[in-house]
């Protein structure tokens, strides 16, 4: 079987959206892996209130750890000069007034951008929502990092996601471990595929039809 | 001045009773009121709603360690939050038999909560929300369309009680936090009929710079401050932080 | 013609309604008046963002005002300890979510508390909003302050208020020139008289019936 | 990091065409953003909507004392705003002449224009608000029972620009205020989709305390250091208090 990226790589070329000057929320899981490839001048934010902190505190750092900074996730995080902290009402107006960039993980993606990442279904006490919906609504650039296929090979592209919704039609971008696809008006269009890959093999993996870009290219990591 | 100062946890509760209201923080460790919970518990009030941001079992601790959200549990008439244990922990599962026995559970995501406290304090009867469409959250609401875009109709959230940890109290009741204890508590503390916060420290006035105030005053009811051994002091949490290191499960979902 | 109390006698008295912790806003007119009258321990509020702050400057202190420390009128005060800033969504949660009470002028109340207080009429531009209604609305208990007739001697409580409405079944308390009047579920109810005049002198100069409290008695300074 | 300082006020408010709609502060003299406002009217701009809380003409002031927000009056399509003119000056008369000239007025009130900031911010369709219902501010507007009580449907606030004025800003754009400079201006910035802010000072990254910020970088996209001579300076402004007291009209309003 041909290789795929692993999540390291999909982190990496979801970092690569971001620009000097942006602000972004990353999302628990391949998201919080971009930390380590975002480019100089972006901003972290965190729900719970903390825009522009510095690098997590890693495994041998615990000593470090201080209470007063941790993200949502519960990871704790080094304060640095320019950031700066601030209420949740503050921050969800932040995130909801599409000042903010945010890479979120995925379980499903539709052909119209609607995202499931919540739950794999079990109801209300299934999974659990957090600021997940607020983010992918309120963001001015909602990207999904997501492994294409699941584990027995099934699509997570979908003409319609099975799982609950976290919103309809926020999605802009999916990187996948085969592919960047951008969602538009008009259908997902494929951009890039993964070294190796082709379009036809990435078609034959995801449910709605892809565009094919004009420019469709390799992944780009440089 | 009023006196705002209590010299105990359970002095500070002793009005709550059945059928109350209670909004608190929780966001891991940080910014919860372990001893206004714990006084709680121990007054065994029943039937109360409790509003939170997140409600998950912290097993990575001992008994006796922290008094975590989660041991209100029996207490519960219903429970207001965006989350629910966590994923990886089964989610919700750990609440299940009490859902069984009645508890009502309200499901929101963090930043309709925080629109819904403020919506209280600022007596609004309701908000068009953008969140939550199509998806479980708008079962049973009104959803309408706006200028070409579909909303929810949310209500809003005035708690009876809000339990605040601050950093620090003046003696009138002037509030400041530290880092990300800030989040949620200044429109907690908005939102509640009556506020009672935990403190590392109250200071006299004048001690807190006018400008850096978070939460003014008037929206403070009850101080008590934290003993050094008490639940969730500089201290203890100091000394869990230290202890975080030993355990495989904290390791892998904190630091790596 | 009998005397009736002056514009400082009826803020004295409606500074009496406030006590040791209460935090009060305080309308233009006889309600600014009251500031002189009232007791220690009550604390200052502004729409503009302030709460606790001191004394209003004086004429012949102008050379101590300072442009950051002004109420929503304009007025300078002065800085002290314990006095906290904030801004005005903070500002109006206080002032909406019942933990202020407020002394506010006004044209006219009506039998059930409406209050009209912005507008003699004139339309959109005949008068001016401002923080005025939400006061109405939100406070705990509205004290309202004005004399008990027109210069023309027409009533200025009446049956149903006839200048623009500020808040409907807002106001708790009305203090005239000639009498104190609570608003109660059953009407509005004479508690105190101006001294010299008796209730049916005060009742004359009211539209809708009064009713007399159990324990009425002569307006109280002490 | 962005470079968000620019060198003139012109510059910072190049891209502002016709028909945007603006945001800024107005409580008397303090946090009005005069160098933004005169470089606006000096575009000559027009059709704006402006939103602000105060929009009152400052007859005390001689020609180019200040540069009050209704020197824009004759470039406005629309006001919104719960204060137009003083009571004792007549009150909105002096807009009267562009009224009958197709000048659209929308009243509101203070707390309700702060809470339509905030859903513009948090992007809310709608609040419902209990302020108004019953008054002038209820016509052409759905009015609606929710538990018992009556409130307004008000649309949110969401201007093209924001003109702050702060006391510093750091280079990522960080801003503090200074006393009831703060007011509105925190809620416009974060409700407004470009913000443009005069500051006293701009100071490097790091000088400004975290846990002191009033808004938060992402929310600031433009600054301009107001310099000594411009309208609003420190400086300036104290010139003008300290004449205040020529002026009986204004020693009879601002000191009996």
């Amino acid at each position: 079987m041909k290789e795929k990226l692993d999540r390291e790589v999909i982190a990496m070329r979801a970092a690569k959206e971001l620009k000097y000057g942006d602000c972004v929320n990353l999302g628990i899981g391949i998201p919080n892996l971009c930390a380590h490839f975002i480019p100089e001048g972006v901003l972290f934010q965190t729900e719970n209130g903390a825009l522009g902190y510095g690098p997590l505190i890693r495994e041998d750092e615990i000593e470090n750890a201080e209470q007063y900074y941790v993200d949502a996730g519960g990871k704790f995080w080094t304060p640095v000069p320019g950031m700066s902290i601030f209420d949740i009402v503050t921050s969800f107006a932040m995130i909801r007034s599409g000042r903010l960039t945010t890479i979120l993980g995925g379980l499903q993606v539709s052909e119209t951008g609607d995202l499931a990442n919540w739950s794999t279904g079990g109801g209300a006490l299934g999974g659990t929502i957090g600021g997940g919906m607020d983010l992918a609504v309120g963001a001015k650039k909602v990207i999904i990092t997501l492994e294409h296929t699941t584990k027995e090979g099934a699509p997570k592209i979908l003409t319609k996601c099975t799982y609950p919704l976290t919103a309809q039609k926020c999605v802009n971008f999916v990187i996948t471990d085969l592919a960047v696809i951008e969602v538009t008006g008009s259908g997902l269009v494929l951009k890039e595929v993964a070294p190796g890959w082709t379009a036809d093999e990435v078609q034959a993996l995801t449910e709605p039809r892809l565009i094919l870009a004009d420019d469709l290219k390799e992944i780009d990591l440089e | 001045m009023k006196n705002k100062v209590f010299s105990s946890f359970d002095e500070a509760v002793a009005d709550i009773s059945d059928g109350a209201s209670i909004v608190t923080e929780c966001w891991g460790l940080t910014g919860m009121s372990q001893n206004l919970i714990a006084a709680v518990k121990e007054k065994g009030v029943k039937d109360l709603t409790l509003i939170t941001h997140n409600f998950i079992p912290l097993v990575f601790f001992g008994e006796g360690e922290i008094a975590n959200l989660t041991i209100l549990l029996p207490q519960l008439k219903k429970l207001i939050t965006p989350v629910v244990g966590l994923q990886y922990l089964g989610a919700g599962a750990f609440v299940q038999e009490y859902v069984e026995k009645g508890l009502e559970v309200e499901l929101t995501s963090h930043g309709t909560l925080a629109s819904r406290l403020y919506a209280g304090a600022a007596g609004l009867g309701g908000i068009y929300n953008p969140v939550g469409v199509g998806t479980i959250l708008e079962e049973g609401k009104e959803k309408r369309e706006i200028d070409g875009k579909e909303f929810i109709l949310e209500k809003p959230i005035r708690p009876d009680y809000a339990f605040i940890r601050a950093h620090k109290a003046d003696k009138m009741g002037n509030l400041i936090y530290r880092g990300v204890y800030r989040a949620d508590q200044p429109v907690m503390a908005m939102a509640a009929r009556t506020t009672i916060a935990e403190v590392d420290e109250v200071v006299e006035i004048g001690e807190i710079d006018p400008e850096h105030v978070v939460t003014p005053s008037v929206f403070v009811d009850r101080i008590v401050k934290v003993p050094d051994d008490a639940f969730g002091s500089t201290k203890r949490i100091k000394e869990i932080i230290g202890k975080m290191g030993e355990n495989e499960l904290i390791r892998s979902l904190l630091f790596r």
